[in-house]
Parts: structure tokens; C-alpha cells; sequence
């Protein structure tokens, strides 16, 4: 398993540095309380695009810095432990990983700068049940003339709302569940016959649900192959999964932390409670998944950098194990801060419900471990 | 048993006369009857039904007439349950009064004090909260430190509550409050007062859930006569402890638990999607399957618990684990149930989600309470090794 | 819920004191070290009979005491305290409850009174493969002049070597795992080209694999119904789930109060090691799960005695709690008693190998939790 | 560098022309080269392989070549480690002496004692056990009673041993003795003595998975010179400590853990059967598809932990939950296998079963032991609470 390097230190306590002072909890709490309708905060946005985070896995020719998927999970964990709030899983991660596997040399350079001087927000358009089954697309693309209409729904869009560039996976050919038949394609967010509903989720994230209603889209907006879509679909979200998982772990760690603090400083009894037997136990435990996860995590994203064959099981396993870890780290730090824990002025609650979001999105364990067991042959 | 007999023509004659048809349909939350001086009225049936009740003193049956109760044996009340039940009709009052602080006035209060309180708890007219958790003392309860200073012909509260629920709507409040500070549990003492009463300030608070059932209630120079002092000086510990029983009875045997995992599967089926009959999601569905059986699992042990304890005339052990079971359950069913919907499960409030989505989801988060609220999953787990395995203190 | 009545207590009284005194654990280590071949020692299955246990739910016409399957489970839970090994699960629960159910006025009046006298060792022949699959029958039986012809093999049949009566599950008609086409037959174990093969199990209880060759029987040696003998088997199997899981709770109580005891007398650190709260809570749950599972056990035996219509729900029910808690009793016994629990010497080893074979019997948890979720329609 | 790219061309070699066929072969358990006096060799390779190496000072491939040891600096160790990989030889030497004693020795003996033991550990002439666990010292083991009384030229030991490794088969023992009796963990002493000194007595102790790794050791008037303690008199404790964490290393990195589950699902596949290449049984399936990932995180940690600590130069705090996590996936593994196989994996012996399915067998029964020997999981999280997290000791 590869030791960070120095750039890689570097990368990560800078963004720690500004997570910390720029972007901590509270200003979460600002955007849900203000009812932001981006979901993120443009000028924080602008502060991480300028010190190079949306372009990390972008390569230098196209205005990135080519330090790979591991570097951008170090980001993401950093921004996972404050709830930091921004286009870095929809734009940096998701999209430009589509564009780099996918785009044409034209594609690329049109959109990669832009995103890697986050002077664009991307959105992938997968989706269109509450659960995630990328092979399962109803979305239609038909010819028309050289190019194609797009007729369908999408949900749960990461910044759907805001973005200027959406990726739709659509069924260009075969049955609902193949995945055969399923192409990608650009389109403009100002397009015409493109409806967008923002919700508002328990995370305060900005997610939208789309209806594309004879959506007109020029030859050129295919991404890749028309019916091989699914082959690049598959790839992006392995690597936005591990992604995510990376900022997952960000988010179990710091509740972890802020729990641990708490059992060392809560009396009961004339004792710490940290100092009883029972939650020494729980927390140890914790610790101990916290650990193995995070194995998984860097595991995967290292994978992705050096491209070895295994990504897909160990993307499964890294979301997976994130997903488990987190959802026991933010039940655990409810419970262990008892009624303080319970109310909306301090922070556990919004660690909760940000985790059950992210354990949801590019499939939740459940999905995950039948995806590993798949690719095992059982 | 021959007035029983008679007992259920004419109670069933009663009921069918008197119950109007809107009381007989579930009751949506906002028609909760909390009654009170500020008690509000959505439906006009309910203050209706409410009076019609009180007037028999059927809110609370086996209450003695005197104190404005209906006087009805185990039995009769049994019955008066049973034909409540045949035509659905709602409980006339919800009330801390009644289910927690009735039952210990009865035991530890002077005639006149049961005069004073027990009638207007019946018809509603006072609605009460509970004045026990403090900002340092939540599991350690008997560490309270809101103080009543003894000044002659009556006591100075001066302290601040936490997790009082609905104080910013009840009329009165019982309160635990410290009148020794040199001891711990035998400096306690239990107190009633106004909360109009100067000095009284309740603010809500805010939950994960985006409701407000709690309040931080501070005292500041509250004046308390010494006639609203519940049984002797410094002997509120024994009466504190009584009133937790009654409230865990509540808790456990109230609202959640019993319940549990309804309709789970129904959601999931439509949801996540189906496959010959069966929940799409293998996995998913052999744990919603797992829910459901330790869901039956719990309602089969509280009614063996209360026949158990009905024969034996003593409380069954297993009683011990109602509460903790009951939370563990109904978190478990919450979580299966958002895991179920998704991300339909994981929505705030707007569009895009279903109410019943909307409502399950805020109860998921409301969920995690339970097993903080009235005694702590911790503090049930050394109950039950200490009381009922006899395991030892650590030295 | 049925409390016990007078008569109850007294069978329970009875059965606890006797096999306290008379079949303790190192009865069953006597069986095993001595490798005896019926795998039960005969006089103490003579003690059980003259008590009048053979007989519990047998109807007095027939010399039994029709005392019901609640009772008969109190006498299980005794003998699950002290692992007293004994023809009670085969021949007075399983093998009578068939004949009960499914026999013919001859088939009763023959078989019944012997049973009830404990006179005979009856066993019913169902499985064919490693896991628990009632409907799923490969053995046949072909007409042949006024009989059948019976050929096929069977696997783990409790007390198969000793019996003298086999009720075999046959295929009549239909395919291998056809519902409808599957007929009992009353087989003498003497019977020409009937081999039997007894197994050595963990648990030291006698069980045998069967091979039938041309076994030939006449027409009434058929229970009940040709090809419509499997909703007699089903019911028959229900009611031998709910009395091997009464059985299943009281080895789980006895494990649970041993180890409990343990913690009370055991001393590290200057201390009682029961008074570590990690210890504490851990017992706690485990008395938990003890309370709920026992419940569901009285359910399912008094649904039974009352001929409710929830009986495949709740003896499903009980069979999968009675098995998670005692897989979870008898593992905790072994961790909380430390080294000595690892020793031979000590019955922790005997408690968790009869617990995973219980719970292997007529349905693991994990079978029962998929037939409780298709009874509840998903 | 450039030695080191000799070395490995060198090494190569010499394993090539020196290491038996029959060693590049998988070890079957009765193969397993313990050595000592009592030493049996099924396979006359396997004493060839262990002499060959010995001489070389391989088996020891670190230690100093002034105690026989292979002189080897971390890297070339390394060389000779992958290379041996390469051609999959078997280690040469299984030994408490070469993995426990050893490294102590060299940290705390006198230049006599090395000089007298470890060449003997080197060429697996000694075997050696560990005398540390006693009946009423588990988890506790620092209150050890087993007393070693001064006798002006010699200890005179008395007292009992539990959990010793092959006992029965070691020729020399590193046992743990009280000198003094009014102090806890200053009251302990380091003594080594020979087996088959008068008064020591090895009972082999029965296992519920049949076999009798272990022993109950008896010592009666036992005369050990005094020369034979290692470091100072009462200043044993330190070095336990010490072997304890070689132990754990050992016990972590050895054996069970890392392999778990390899094939656990190709047996769940031919006993429980298959529908469209899934297992049959889907919640089966499930829970084996979690286990199967959680190994797989468990040696992704091993590799982690072990990458950290080397660029660290410091050792992982991680390292810490690596015996916990260990212990608890072997017996998830095993407890999954043994319900894969239904009524197949409940077989104790003879007819019926597959040699496999009876080694799987004992095997689960074999790995309940893993969360108590060489420190229980109660113990490893506790370590964890205290070293790692920083929680304090209840008051």
C-alpha cells in the first residue's frame, strides 16, 4: 500500500488548514438555515478551485495536476470531516472522470479547464428510482436527424440544480435493465425542454430531479460510444464511489473524534464517562472499524492510480465498509452524547443525517456486498 | 360478576351515544388531546368527547370518585378498554397528569392536595410537566442542583431544567429540586407549582427532528409556597423514583415498540421492487425478515410479562427489558424503513416526497431518542445485570 | 399467554428433579466416552417412559396423558438444561405427532400405546441432504402389485440406528421438489434392504444415514394420504420445530446461568470479573434475548395446543430465536470462562456443539427467517 | 546496494541446489518441523532442510553469527525471505525459541546465557515452552503465584503452569516466577531451566476440538541454578511484557486471519447448492459476501499497518486492533463454514464426513480459542481504550 508522498502531505494539511478555519460545521449550518439554492457556498468554492482541488486527477494538459485519485481522496476526506458542502464529488471526482474516460480529445478540452478552474458545475444524471441501478435506464435517446431527443426522468441528481453541465445516461438501445444500449451524452443545463426540481434532503446537499422533455442534443454530445456507454457509466462511478467512500471516512473519523473527546470530558456519576467499561468497549470497536475501512478506502483509490485490475471489487468494498462504519460512527455519536446529542444546536445530528445521504449515493452496502459476491462468482 | 354483567350493555350503550363519529377515525397528531388552560381545538368533537368523558370521570376509571375519577374496578375498567376499543374510539385525554403524577399523589399526597389536583387532572383543565433532568445530571438524575431555599412560609427555586416536555404549554409543573446540599439522594425534594409563577421561563428546544416536544426551563426567585411540597422534606428521591416507573411503563408499553414493523415490508416491496413476491433486495429483505420476528418476538414477551405478572402478583423480571427492547427495536425499524425508501427516505420537507415518506423520516430521527429519553439503554443494561442477573458494583 | 396450571408445574418439578439427579451433563459425557451405539442410555429412557413422558401428547385412548405440546415442552426444557440425550425429540414429539396426525385408527392403536410406553423407538426419515429441505424428496416409492417399492437414502435421521418404526417421506409423483407426489410410509427398520450407517456428530447424539433397495412395504403401511402426505409432514415438522426449540431454550438458560455463575466466583485483577460493565452488558443483552426468545417459544407450543391458525408463523419463529440465542449463549460461555472453557474437561464444549446441531435440525435460523418472510408475503 | 544485488543472485542459487524438492511442497500439519530432542521427522527432508539452513545461520537469518545466527541485515533478510517465497520452500524451524525467547535474550542475557542458548535455538537442538498463564493468572497475569525461593546457590520452584505450548514436548522451559511475595508486579522473576529436571511434571490438557496443543505444568521442589536467570531478580515482569508483544506479533501475523475465507464460499456453493451461480440460500449469501469483505480489509490493513510502520520507523498505532480483528474473522469464518456445511461440518469422526469437513470441523471448535490465548479480545480492547484512544481506568 503506497506511503503519501510529500506533495501528498502537503495537499492534505492545507486543505485540513482550510476545512478547519474556512469551511467548519457552522457554515453547513449557514447554507441549510439560509436555505442556500446552490447547496454550496460559491466563494468557499472559488478558495478550493484556486488552490488547484478541482483539478487534482485532471491532467496538466488540460489545466489539472495530474496527482491522481488517491491525492483527490485526501481532499475529500478533509472536507468529509467538516461537512464541507461542494461541487468536488459531482464535478471534480464524478464528471471530469467521465469526460477523462470517456470524452473525445474535443470533449475534454472543452470541459476539462473549465472544470479544473471550477468555472463549471458538472452533474452525472444516472438515477431514476430512489434506488441506485445504473444498468436500469429508461431515459430514451432516439435519431432524429444527425443527432438525438432525449425523453425521460432523472433523480437525485448531485447538484443537478446548479449545473451547467449535465452527463445523461440514456437508452439508446435494448431492454430497461441491459446493459447494452446505453449511451452518454453532454447537454447543456440551458437546454430546452429540460425541467429541474431542486429537494431539499435531511444533508441540506443540493440534489435536483430532472425531466428532459424532447430534449434536442447534436451528434457531437455523445460521450464515448453510442450502446457502450455503460462500460465508461461503470468505470466513472467506481471511482466516484471510492471517492465518496474517502469523504465517508472523513465524516466517520471526525464523529469519531468529537464522540471520544466527549467520553473524556462528560461526567456521570463523579466519573468520566469515558472511563466506563461498556463504552470503552464500543468505542474500541469503532476505532477498529474505523481502521479497517480506511485500509479499504486508500486500497481503492490507490488501485484506480495504478490501474490494476481489481477496482471494481475493491471500489464495492471500499463503499461498503465506509458506509457500514459511518452509519455505526454517527448512530454511536448520538447516542454516547445522550440528550445533548438529540438536539439540532449541536452537531451529531447533522453527522447522522449527512451519512445516511452518502451511504444512499452510487449504492448502499447492501448493494455493494452483492456486487462483491457477483464479481467472487457466489 | 353479575354488575359486570351488566357493566358492558350499558357502558357499550354508553359509548355508542355518546362517542361522536370523528372520535371513532385514527387521530392525526395535531389532534392530540393535551387539553390545559392553553389546549386548543381542531376539531371541536374532541373537547366534546373530552368533557363527555371527564363528566363520568372516565379519563381516569379506576381513579375514587372523590377525586373526580370514575371508581371502577380492574375489571369494569377492563371492560370500559375492551368497548373502547370494539368501536375505535380515541382516548379522551393525554396527560402527563394521569399517567405519571395522578398515580403518586394518590400514594404520597395530603387530602387536601389530592383535592386541590387530582379532579382538574381528570377534566383536563390543568395540564402538567415534568420537572427532573438538569443540564449535569441526565443518567446520574439524583445529582440535580436547582436549589429551593426554605424562607420561611415558603421555598426560593433558583436552578435550570432540561428535556421538560412541553413546558412552554403546561399550566403546572412537578419538580424535583434540592432543599439539602450537604447529601445527595436524601437532599431531594418533590414540588408542584405554577408555571405562570414569576420567575418561570421555558424555552424550547430545537430537535434533530425538527421538533420542539422539549423545553430548558430556568427558575429564577420562584416563589413556592411550602403547601406544594409532595410528601416530607427531603424524601422526593422515593417519590422520583416511583413516578420513573410509571413513566417507563408509558414509554415502553405507549407509542413505540409494540408497533413496530407494521407495514416495513410493504415499503419495501414497494420501493425497492419485487421479484416473484419477494423484496428485490435479498439482502435487505432477510433482515426486514429478522426485524419482523424479533418485532413479534417483543409483543409476544409483553404480553407473557403481564400475565406473568397478573398470576404471580408480582412483577416479572423480564419487565426489565421492556424498555431497552422496545428502543432497540424501534431504532432497528427506522433505519430498515429509510434503508427501504432510499433516497425517498431521505428527504426534509418540499417536493418531491410523499407525506407518509416525510413523516417516517422525521420519525427515524425522533427515533434515536428513545433510547436516551427516560433512562438511558446504558443505564437499562446495569439495571438489568445489577437488579435481575445480580452481577456486582465495580470497586 | 397461558400461564402454567397445577398439573404443569408439577411435570416441570418432576422433570427438573430427575434430571438433575439422575441425568446430568456427565451422563451425556458417559454416552460419548463409552461411544454408545443407540446413543441414549436405555434405563434412563425407561425412567422417562414410567414417568409418563413417552406419552405427554398422546391421547389416554392410546395410554398417553394428552397433556399437550406446551407440557411437552416443559419436560424438553429440562432435558435441554442438562443435554440428557433420549428418544423424546424423535419418538414422543416427532414420530407421534405424525401418527397423531396422519395415522389410521390401525396405524394409531398399533403404534401409539408402544410409543407412549416407551416400548419402541420411532424416527422420522425426511432429509436427504446436508441442509433441512421438506419438500424436496428424491427417494421414491413405485406401486408394485397391492405396495411400493421403496429406494433411495435418507441422511441424519435422529435415533435412525435405533429405531424400530421409520416414517420415510417418499416421492409417489411429481418432480424432486414438488410439493403435491410426496406420501409417508410406515417402515419396520427391520425391513429387507433397509441400510443403516450411524454417524458420529459433535454433539455425541445418535443420528444415521439410510439407504432403502428395494424396500417393500404393503399399501397400509402408507400415513395418511398418497402424494398429499406433505401437509401432514409440514404440520408434523411445525410442532417438532417448536419442541426441539423448548428443548433449544432450556440448554441456552442452563449455559446462560453457568456462565453467569462464573462471573459471580471468577476473580482478576483484585476483582469479580462479572463486575466489568463490558461483562455486565453483554449478559444483559444475552438475558435479553433469553426473555424474548422463550416468549416466542410458549407462543408457538400453546398456538399449537390451541389449534390456532398461526402455527407455521410462530413455530418458525421460535425455531430461528431459540437458535440465534442459543448460538450466542453457548459462544458467549465459552469466551467468559477463559481457557477452562476451551477444555474438555469443561461442559462449556459440550453446550455449543449440541447448540449448532439443534440449530442445524429441521431449519437453521436463516431457513426459517426466508419461510417466516414468504408466510408474511414478501 | 550493491552487495544486495549479489546477495540475491547468490541466495537464489544456493536455495535452488540446496532446498529438497519435498520442501517447495504445502506443509501438512504432521510435517510441521518443531525439532527440539524429541524431534520425529516423517520426511527425512524435512531435518536435511533444517540443517542446511541451520548452518548457515537461516533459520535465524537476523541474529548475530557470534550466536549462530544468519548475520543478515534487515534488507538481505528480506532477499532471502522473497526468494524462499519464490520457490514456496517451507520455513525450516517452528520455534517458541526462535520467535518468543530469542529476541529477548538478546535484549536482556548476559553474553554467558546467549552464548549457552541461542545456537541451540538456531539449529532447533532445544525446544523450548513458555511457563506464563497459571489457573488463577488468565488476563491477570501478573498475579502468578508459582514461587521461587532463594536457596543460596540455587531457586527452589514450586507451584503450577497452565496453557504451556507442547509442554510435553519441550526440552527447556522461559517460565515466569514470584521472588517476591509482597509485591505484585516487582515480586516477578525470568527463570529458564531444562524439563527434565527433577520435579517438573507436563500433563497434556484435552481441547474441545480433541487435540492437546497445551499443557498443565507441575512444579515440585524444582532446583534451578541460579545462573539461569535472565536480567534481574525481580525485574522479570519488563521482560514478559516484552516476549508478550513478540507473542502477539506472532499469534497476529501467523496463521489464522490473513487466509480467512478463502474457500468459504466454494463450500457454501457445493453444500448449500446454487441458483444461476448465486448461493442458494441468499441471506447465507449475504452474510458471507460481509465476511469475505472484512477480510479482505483485514490484510488490506496487515499491508497498511505494515507499510506505515516501516516509512514511520514507528509502529502503527493500528497495529493494536490487529489481534482483536484477527480472532474475531476466523471465527465468523469458521462459524460460517460450519453452517455452510448444515449437518456435513457437525461431524465429529469416522464414516460419513470428508476428511475436509472433519478438519474444517475441528477447526471451528480449535478457533474459539483465538480470542482468549496470547491475551483475550476483553483484554485487546481494553489495551485499545486505554494506549490508543486515551480513556482512563474507571475510579
Amino acid at each position: 500500500m503506497a506511503v503519501l508522498n510529500e506533495e501528498q502531505v502537503m495537499l492534505r494539511d492545507a486543505a485540513r488548514n482550510w476545512t478547519q478555519e474556512k469551511s467548519p460545521v457552522a457554515a453547513l449550518r449557514k447554507l441549510r438555515d439560509t436555505k442556500s439554492a446552490t447547496g454550496f457556498d460559491a466563494a468557499a468554492w472559488t478558495d478550493m478551485a484556486q488552490m488547484g482541488w478541482a483539478g487534482v486527477i485532471i491532467p496538466e494538459a488540460h489545466g489539472g495536476a495530474d496527482f491522481g485519485y488517491r491525492s483527490l481522496g485526501l481532499v475529500l476526506e478533509e472536507t468529509g470531516r467538516t461537512l464541507t458542502a461542494s461541487p468536488l464529488v459531482s464535478t471534480a471526482l464524478t464528471a471530469a472522470t467521465a469526460l477523462m474516460l470517456g470524452g473525445s480529445e474535443a470533449q475534454q478540452a472543452a470541459w476539462l479547464p473549465k472544470i479544473a478552474a471550477g468555472e463549471i458545475v458538472a452533474a452525472l444524471a444516472v438515477d431514476e428510482t430512489a434506488h441506485h441501478h445504473p444498468s436500469t435506464i429508461a431515459l430514451t435517446a432516439t435519431k432524429s436527424g444527425t443527432g438525438y431527443v432525449l425523453n425521460g426522468t432523472k433523480g437525485f441528481v448531485l447538484d443537478g440544480g446548479s449545473a451547467d453541465l449535465l452527463i445523461v445516461v440514456a437508452r439508446t438501445s435494448g431492454a430497461k435493465s441491459d446493459e447494452p444500449g446505453i449511451t452518454l451524452f453532454l447537454v447543456d443545463a440551458k437546454a430546452k425542454g429540460l425541467e429541474r426540481k431542486c429537494l431539499n434532503m435531511v444533508d441540506s446537499r443540493a440534489v435536483a430531479n430532472l425531466t428532459l422533455t424532447g430534449v434536442e442534443v447534436a451528434a457531437d454530445a455523445v460521450l464515448g460510444n453510442v450502446d457502450g456507454g455503460f462500460a465508461i457509466l461503470e468505470q466513472t462511478l467506481d471511482r466516484a464511489r471510492a471517492g465518496l467512500a474517502a469523504e465517508m471516512i472523513g465524516t466517520a473519523t471526525q464523529a469519531f473524534e468529537i464522540t471520544l473527546d466527549y467520553l473524556k470530558t462528560r461526567t456521570q456519576f463523579g466519573q468520566g464517562i469515558g472511563t466506563f467499561q461498556a463504552l470503552q468497549h464500543r468505542a474500541a470497536k469503532l476505532y477498529t472499524d474505523l481502521e479497517l475501512a480506511r485500509s479499504c478506502v486508500q486500497a481503492a483509490l490507490d488501485a484506480i492510480d495504478e490501474k490494476s485490475n481489481d477496482i471494481r471489487a475493491l471500489a464495492s468494498l471500499a463503499k461498503a465498509k465506509a458506509a457500514d462504519v459511518l452509519h455505526l460512527a454517527s448512530n454511536e455519536m448520538v447516542q454516547m452524547h445522550g440528550g445533548i446529542g438529540m438536539t439540532d444546536a449541536h452537531d451529531a445530528g447533522l453527522y447522522m443525517k449527512r451519512a445516511r445521504v452518502a451511504e444512499a449515493t452510487f449504492g448502499g452496502a447492501s448493494y455493494h456486498r452483492d456486487r462483491y459476491a457477483k464479481l467472487g462468482g457466489f | 360478576m353479575a354488575e359486570l354483567d351488566d357493566f358492558r350493555p350499558e357502558t357499550r350503550a354508553w359509548l355508542e351515544a355518546n362517542c361522536p363519529q370523528s372520535m371513532r377515525t385514527p387521530m392525526p397528531g395535531e389532534e392530540t388531546p393535551w387539553a390545559g388552560r392553553k389546549g386548543t381545538y381542531k376539531n371541536p368533537d374532541t373537547k366534546l368527547w373530552l368533557d363527555l368523558m371527564a363528566a363520568k370521570g372516565w379519563t381516569a376509571p379506576t381513579w375514587p370518585k372523590a377525586y373526580g375519577g370514575g371508581g371502577l374496578s380492574r375489571d369494569e375498567a377492563k371492560v370500559l378498554e375492551q368497548e373502547m376499543g370494539r368501536i375505535k374510539a380515541r382516548p379522551p385525554l393525554f396527560s402527563f397528569g394521569l399517567w405519571m403524577l395522578g398515580p403518586v399523589l394518590l400514594e404520597y399526597a395530603t387530602e387536601e392536595q389530592k383535592l386541590a389536583h387530582l379532579p382538574k387532572i381528570v377534566t383536563g383543565e390543568i395540564r402538567w410537566c415534568q420537572g427532573y433532568s438538569e443540564p449535569g445530571a441526565g443518567s446520574d438524575l439524583a445529582s440535580l442542583q436547582t436549589r429551593a431555599e426554605d424562607k420561611g412560609d415558603h421555598y426560593l427555586v433558583n436552578g435550570q431544567k432540561v428535556w421538560t416536555s412541553y413546558a412552554d404549554q403546561a399550566d403546572w409543573i412537578f419538580c424535583l429540586v434540592r432543599t439539602d446540599t450537604t447529601v445527595k439522594h436524601e437532599g431531594i425534594s418533590f414540588l408542584l407549582f405554577d408555571m405562570t409563577t414569576q420567575g418561570v421561563e421555558p424555552r424550547p428546544i430545537k430537535l434533530i427532528s425538527g421538533e420542539s416536544p422539549f423545553c430548558e426551563t430556568f427558575f429564577t426567585d420562584v416563589k413556592v409556597p411550602k403547601a406544594q411540597l409532595v410528601g416530607k422534606l427531603n424524601g422526593g428521591w422515593e417519590i422520583a423514583k416511583r413516578l420513573l416507573q410509571y413513566e417507563r411503563q408509558n414509554i415502553s408499553s405507549g407509542g413505540f415498540g409494540g408497533a413496530a414493523g407494521l407495514e416495513l415490508e410493504q415499503v419495501a416491496l414497494s420501493h425497492v421492487g419485487e421479484v416473484d413476491g419477494k423484496i428485490a433486495d435479498a439482502d435487505l429483505r432477510a433482515r426486514i425478515a429478522g426485524h419482523k420476528m424479533d418485532a413479534k418476538a417483543f409483543v409476544l414477551t409483553v404480553r407473557r410479562v403481564e400475565a406473568e405478572s397478573k398470576a404471580g402478583g408480582t412483577i416479572s423480571p423480564a419487565t426489565s427489558i421492556i424498555k431497552y427492547a422496545a428502543a432497540t427495536l424501534n431504532q432497528h425499524k427506522y433505519e430498515l424503513l429509510v434503508e427501504a425508501m432510499g433516497h425517498q427516505g431521505l428527504g426534509w420537507e418540499g417536493e418531491g416526497f410523499t407525506k407518509r415518506e416525510l413523516i417516517e423520516t422525521r420519525g427515524w430521527l425522533r427515533s434515536k431518542g428513545n433510547s436516551i429519553e427516560g433512562g438511558t439503554s446504558e443505564i437499562n443494561l446495569n439495571v438489568v445485570a445489577k437488579r435481575v442477573l445480580g452481577l456486582l458494583d465495580h470497586q
